[in-house]
């Protein structure tokens, strides 16, 4: 492995440290990752909302989740190639088409995920949350939310870098910005500095996400645990 | 009021260093078109770009159109460039032709029905070998097509032209290139492999216009072949940092003038056409027989 | 206010892989007066909860009918669970708001925290409570909500005898202030004695009423331990049938 | 939408159809398809026993957990061309490359998913387990992994299609046969019945799985539930 | 055989959040004899539970030692908890056959699972029991693998009068079979006058041993109901203590 270290098959680091530098001061890294984290907050945010409650409503209603189902595995299973090339043919090469093409490649994994929490719901509780008359959002945030909690984190967490996979081809077949666009032109270039500064930023920015966002948000719901 | 183009350049390629030198062109303020360049990762979106309207034009190859047409759409061809793949092999390796390929291990970018290795296919058979049982076949990604040779993991490659370039300037050697697969074919006129394409009603209704960008795109590049200093301006867009290299991809570039364009090459393009419907088994141009008229674009 | 009258013809709990269908209730015919305090008495895993989720209408696979008299076609309901049921992610404070709507909550809350010795537990998070404790949250929560009908499936388990004892005397306190009808399940005849209007005894599977024996114990009378004690022994000397279930 | 019916971007159903039916009488389509099964199957497999028990002992012990934190957020958001082109410039255009390639994207998934899962082991249950002296076998098997069936579940569905998108693109960069090298020669093409077409054969062979397998899976674990 | 020293200096829960750590155990000292049978009563909440799961080494985190005399480092524990704690996903039978080792598995589980009136309910999930049915399986569990020392929390709550009298028949019947130490935590001085050859009352939070009377009414006369009443009330005049505690 060492021998690879001096080729440019894998750059030294301090190699991938100045063009990341470099980019970063040029502005190209910012804008690039900019724009692409963009895209990955909207798209995150839709297929999360609507993933959850489909997947919840599907969960705890069997005839529909019958009917669904398949529908479901075909979405799941369908290349995301062929959703982006349709999206991108019905709706032109614009911003909300790309937008769409992540959600629908991302949106059957968080149902799947949040279904399968949904099944496992205890039924002692809800009988109790039905027995004192609460409402429906009562039940909803208090009952059945916090018992989907480590469903959620699981489909965020992995969802992230689903979503992250998706985009980068998104942007390469439709886009004219984006790391996803850039990653392509570095590896058309071979340029393996390059596609390794831009992982690294993106990278440190899940990292951060993680740290800022995800690990209180864990330990928030896990405070009641013994 | 003049005529807006949008076209659909891959970031960094050719077609992105002529429409750099045309938009340098101080003629071009006066001409009867606006040039918006919208760039793109690669090939596939350039396509995806054209059929879903977001741009009028882009850079592809014409076996494409004519299956497009086959399909009813009406999209038609000019050409471009007329440079095309190569086969390069290490400086000192024992590869001299062809028939050196037995048993070998060659790299190719594009799959199985990339037109170079077909037509490479068509011209070892003339030679009495089965290339396609002779060889050890690595298919792959051009750059990591291109990898596997630094590596010695390949004995020779069949890549696109400027990365064929790329493995030149560094030494390797060139044993044939797409020309010279078909001039051995028995095809001596110089067709072109890319051109622009679009909509035949779009192009009827802005013939005008689009003659003159054709006219001027053609001076671009005479440009960057005879002008140092325009070649120069544009040598950041190829990001290429060597010297060796960028002359290599100059001449390639270059090297792919078309200077004939009429019936004589329209028949040879048909010729290879057949060529490669059999070649491919239909699989590279669809179940039509023949080139569909109209698939090269007459202004007159 | 609230006269229930219940007429479960049948209850069957469909068969599941090897272990066969089970008929839990047959022909049981029950009328709970107005602000009645029952006590169900029978064998364990005879139905009694079975019959309690009937009647909290969450279970409505059954052959037969529920009728709640005049006014409300669902009463508010008070049900003590045989298992406290409460949220985990939920302090015992929370979880007692859980099920109150206004902000009066503190006014109703603070007391009854009190008198459960809760008051220092009541931000500890339910899987940190003793089972006595959970018990006691759940009693709360029932009581909080200020029910029309209160359901309780063996309340008083886990709790130790004084503790017992002064929840007793709440839940007569809190009945008396505010009749309601009460459905309170227990095993322990001395318990049935000393608080039920009426005790309800109940046959093994499949479920119906074996006797209904009316307390003709006075209310004020009730604290007088000898006098529950004579009423026990004349209860199982004159039903035969009764004293195989104690 | 009818519009773009007779188009070549979105077949008629019928084209379609006899593109499948050429394809399989050509032998074209069990061939690529086949090639492509095998390979996720042994990289499904691989990546989740490897990331079931990574998952489990990330979970269940903290301090680990800390150290490998870092790393799978990494790993799990390095894209997949990375990892991919890594692969293959290492080991060559080889199968143990590509395969490894498809693990080494799965796998971080695994473990975040199941690691959520056993961060919610019922203790009760252990604590029942460990009193009563049961074997560390019994243990995992009768009381640990009933529990995690729901998030193995997850990772699987969502897992199997994960893996299908990444083998398309392992496939592309660096294979001979396959679906993805077949889709993406039908892509340059842009002969969308041919992709319809494989994909609709992969889809029924997803499908399938999850009746034949997954579905009496479920079944089988959810009887004990009222 | 096994002889059991207890000695927990203190036992502290962390402060969590808004609820304080809390003291549970403070200087609690407790022999246990060989094959003795040892009652303990103490208010809810008190710390019996966290004692227990000391004793059965599920919780290592206190200030003090348990030392177990002689023989066995760790004697083969049968433990009753105060949930059931059955797993969900295997039937009532296959709950028990868990922990057990040999092939023998039938000669043990069918005559108690007869005893206990379950023979009818082995392939049920557990879900699908009453409460007092699941109770009478983990009872059934702790005396299947034939402890040397059996912890009992609370076992015979939700059990009807004529069940409980029957599992404490077969618990006295297999504790003279083949003795063994038993801790039994109850809130029933009743039942622990019945069952123990010495009861332990424990003090309310920080726990400790206020007193530990011998029983020492002869093991054939304990159906005597005169002689463990008078015995309970003699307690209760002896004993201020302890009154308040019952
Ligand atoms: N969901 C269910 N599916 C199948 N059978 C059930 C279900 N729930 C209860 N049963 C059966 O119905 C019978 C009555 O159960 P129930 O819980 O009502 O008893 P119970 O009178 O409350 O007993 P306990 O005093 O022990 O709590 C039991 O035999 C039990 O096995
Ligand atoms: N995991 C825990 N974290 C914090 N505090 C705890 C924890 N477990 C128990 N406690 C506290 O320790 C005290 C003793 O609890 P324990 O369960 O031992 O009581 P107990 O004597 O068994 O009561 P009961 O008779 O109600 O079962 C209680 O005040 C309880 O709140
Ligand atoms: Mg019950
Ligand atoms: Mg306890």
């Amino acid at each position: 492995m060492a021998f690879y270290l001096n080729s440019n098959i894998l750059p030294a680091p301090a190699r991938v440290a100045s063009v990341f530098w470099q980019s970063c001061l040029s502005g190209q890294l910012p804008y690039h990752l900019g724009v692409t984290l963009l895209r990955l907050v909207i798209s995150f945010s839709i297929a999360m909302l609507l993933g959850c409650g489909l997947g919840i409503v599907l969960g705890r209603n069997k005839k529909l989740d019958a009917f669904f189902d398949n529908w479901l595995v075909i979405f799941l299973n369908v290349p995301a190639l062929v959703t982006i090339i349709l999206c991108y043919v019905w709706f032109g090469l614009v911003e909300s088409a790309a937008i769409m093409a992540v959600v629908i490649n991302k949106l059957p994994n968080v149902i799947v995920t949040i279904r399968e929490g949904t099944r496992t719901l205890d039924q002692d509780l809800l009988d109790m949350a039905r027995c004192y008359h609460l409402s429906k959002r009562k039940t909803l945030v208090h009952v059945i939310w916090p018992q989907l909690h480590p469903f959620v984190m699981a489909a965020t967490r992995s969802g992230l870098a689903l979503i992250w996979k998706i985009i980068l081809v998104v942007e390469l077949l439709g886009r004219s910005n984006g790391m996803g666009y850039q990653l392509h032109l570095f590896f058309q270039l071979f340029d393996v500095a390059g596609i390794m500064a831009y992982t690294i930023a993106f990278v440190a920015v899940i990292q951060l996400i993680e740290l800022a966002i995800l690990k209180p948000l864990d330990r928030q719901s896990r405070r009641w645990r013994r | 009021e003049k005529t807006l183009i949008k076209i659909g350049v891959q970031a960094y390629g050719t077609a992105d260093w002529e429409l750099a030198a045309l938009q340098d062109d101080p003629q071009t303020k006066s001409a009867d078109f606006i040039i918006k360049k919208q760039p793109l990762a690669n090939a596939e979106a350039g396509k995806i770009a054209l059929q879903s309207g977001a741009v009028d034009m882009i850079v592809s190859d014409w076996i494409w159109v004519s299956s497009l047409r086959s399909s009813g759409e009406d999209f038609t061809f000019y050409p471009y460039s007329g440079t095309s793949g190569a086969l390069v092999v290490p400086e000192d390796s024992p590869i001299h032709s062809i028939k050196d390929l037995q048993g070998k291990r060659l790299g190719i970018a594009g799959g199985e029905l990339d037109k170079n290795w077909l037509l490479l296919q068509a011209l070892a058979k003339q030679e009495q070998m089965d290339l396609n049982a002779a060889v050890e076949k690595v298919f792959g990604a051009p750059p990591l097509i291109n990898e596997q040779i630094k590596q010695n993991r390949v004995d020779a490659v069949l890549n696109y032209w400027h990365f064929a370039a790329r493995l030149e300037a560094q030494g390797y050697r060139q044993i044939i290139d797409g020309r010279g697969i078909l001039k051995g074919l028995g095809i001596k006129e110089n067709v072109p492999s890319l051109g622009y394409v679009f909509k035949e009603s779009w192009a009827n209704n802005h013939k005008q216009a689009l003659d003159n960008f054709f006219k001027a795109s053609k001076q671009a590049k005479n440009r960057l072949c005879t002008s140092d200093s325009a070649w120069q301006k544009i040598i950041p867009l190829t990001r290429v940092d060597d010297l060796p290299t960028q002359t290599r991809l100059r001449q390639r570039y270059c090297e792919g003038n078309i200077e004939q364009w009429g019936k004589q090459e329209q028949q040879a393009a048909e010729r290879i056409y057949t060529i490669l419907h059999t070649l491919s088994n239909r699989q590279l141009t669809g179940n039509s027989e023949h080139l569909q008229p109209g698939t090269f674009w007459s202004a007159h | 206010m609230t006269h229930i009258q219940i007429n479960i013809n049948s209850k069957i709990y469909p068969a599941v892989q090897k272990a066969g269908q089970h008929l839990a209730i047959a022909d049981l015919k029950l009328t709970l007066h107005s602000n009645e305090f029952i006590c169900l008495v029978g064998p364990s895993g005879c139905g009694k909860t079975t019959l309690l989720n009937i009647i909290a209408d969450l279970d409505p696979d059954y052959e037969g009918e529920i009728i709640v008299g005049r006014q409300h076609a669902h009463p508010k309901i008070g049900y003590i669970f045989q298992n406290p049921r409460l949220l985990p992610w939920r302090t015992v404070r929370e979880n007692i708001e859980l099920v109150l709507e206004s902000k009066q909550r503190a006014d109703i809350i603070d007391p009854l925290l009190e008198t459960m010795q809760l008051t220092q537990s009541q931000h500890v998070y339910p899987e940190r409570l003793s089972v006595g404790m959970s018990r006691r949250v759940s009693i709360i929560r029932a009581f909080a909500v200020d029910p029309e009908v209160l359901l309780m499936d063996e309340p008083f388990v886990s709790l130790d005898a004084p503790t017992a004892r002064q929840v007793r005397e709440l839940l007569l306190k809190l009945w008396q202030q505010r009749p309601h009808t009460v459905l309170f399940v227990t095993h322990d005849l001395r318990e049935a004695i000393a608080l039920a209007d009426r005790i309800v005894f109940l046959s093994a599977a499949p479920m119906h009423v074996i006797s209904e024996i009316t307390v003709p114990i006075p209310r004020n009378d009730r604290d007088n331990e000898a006098a529950l004690e004579s009423f026990r022994q004349q209860l199982l000397q004159n039903y035969p049938d009764i004293k195989k279930l104690l």
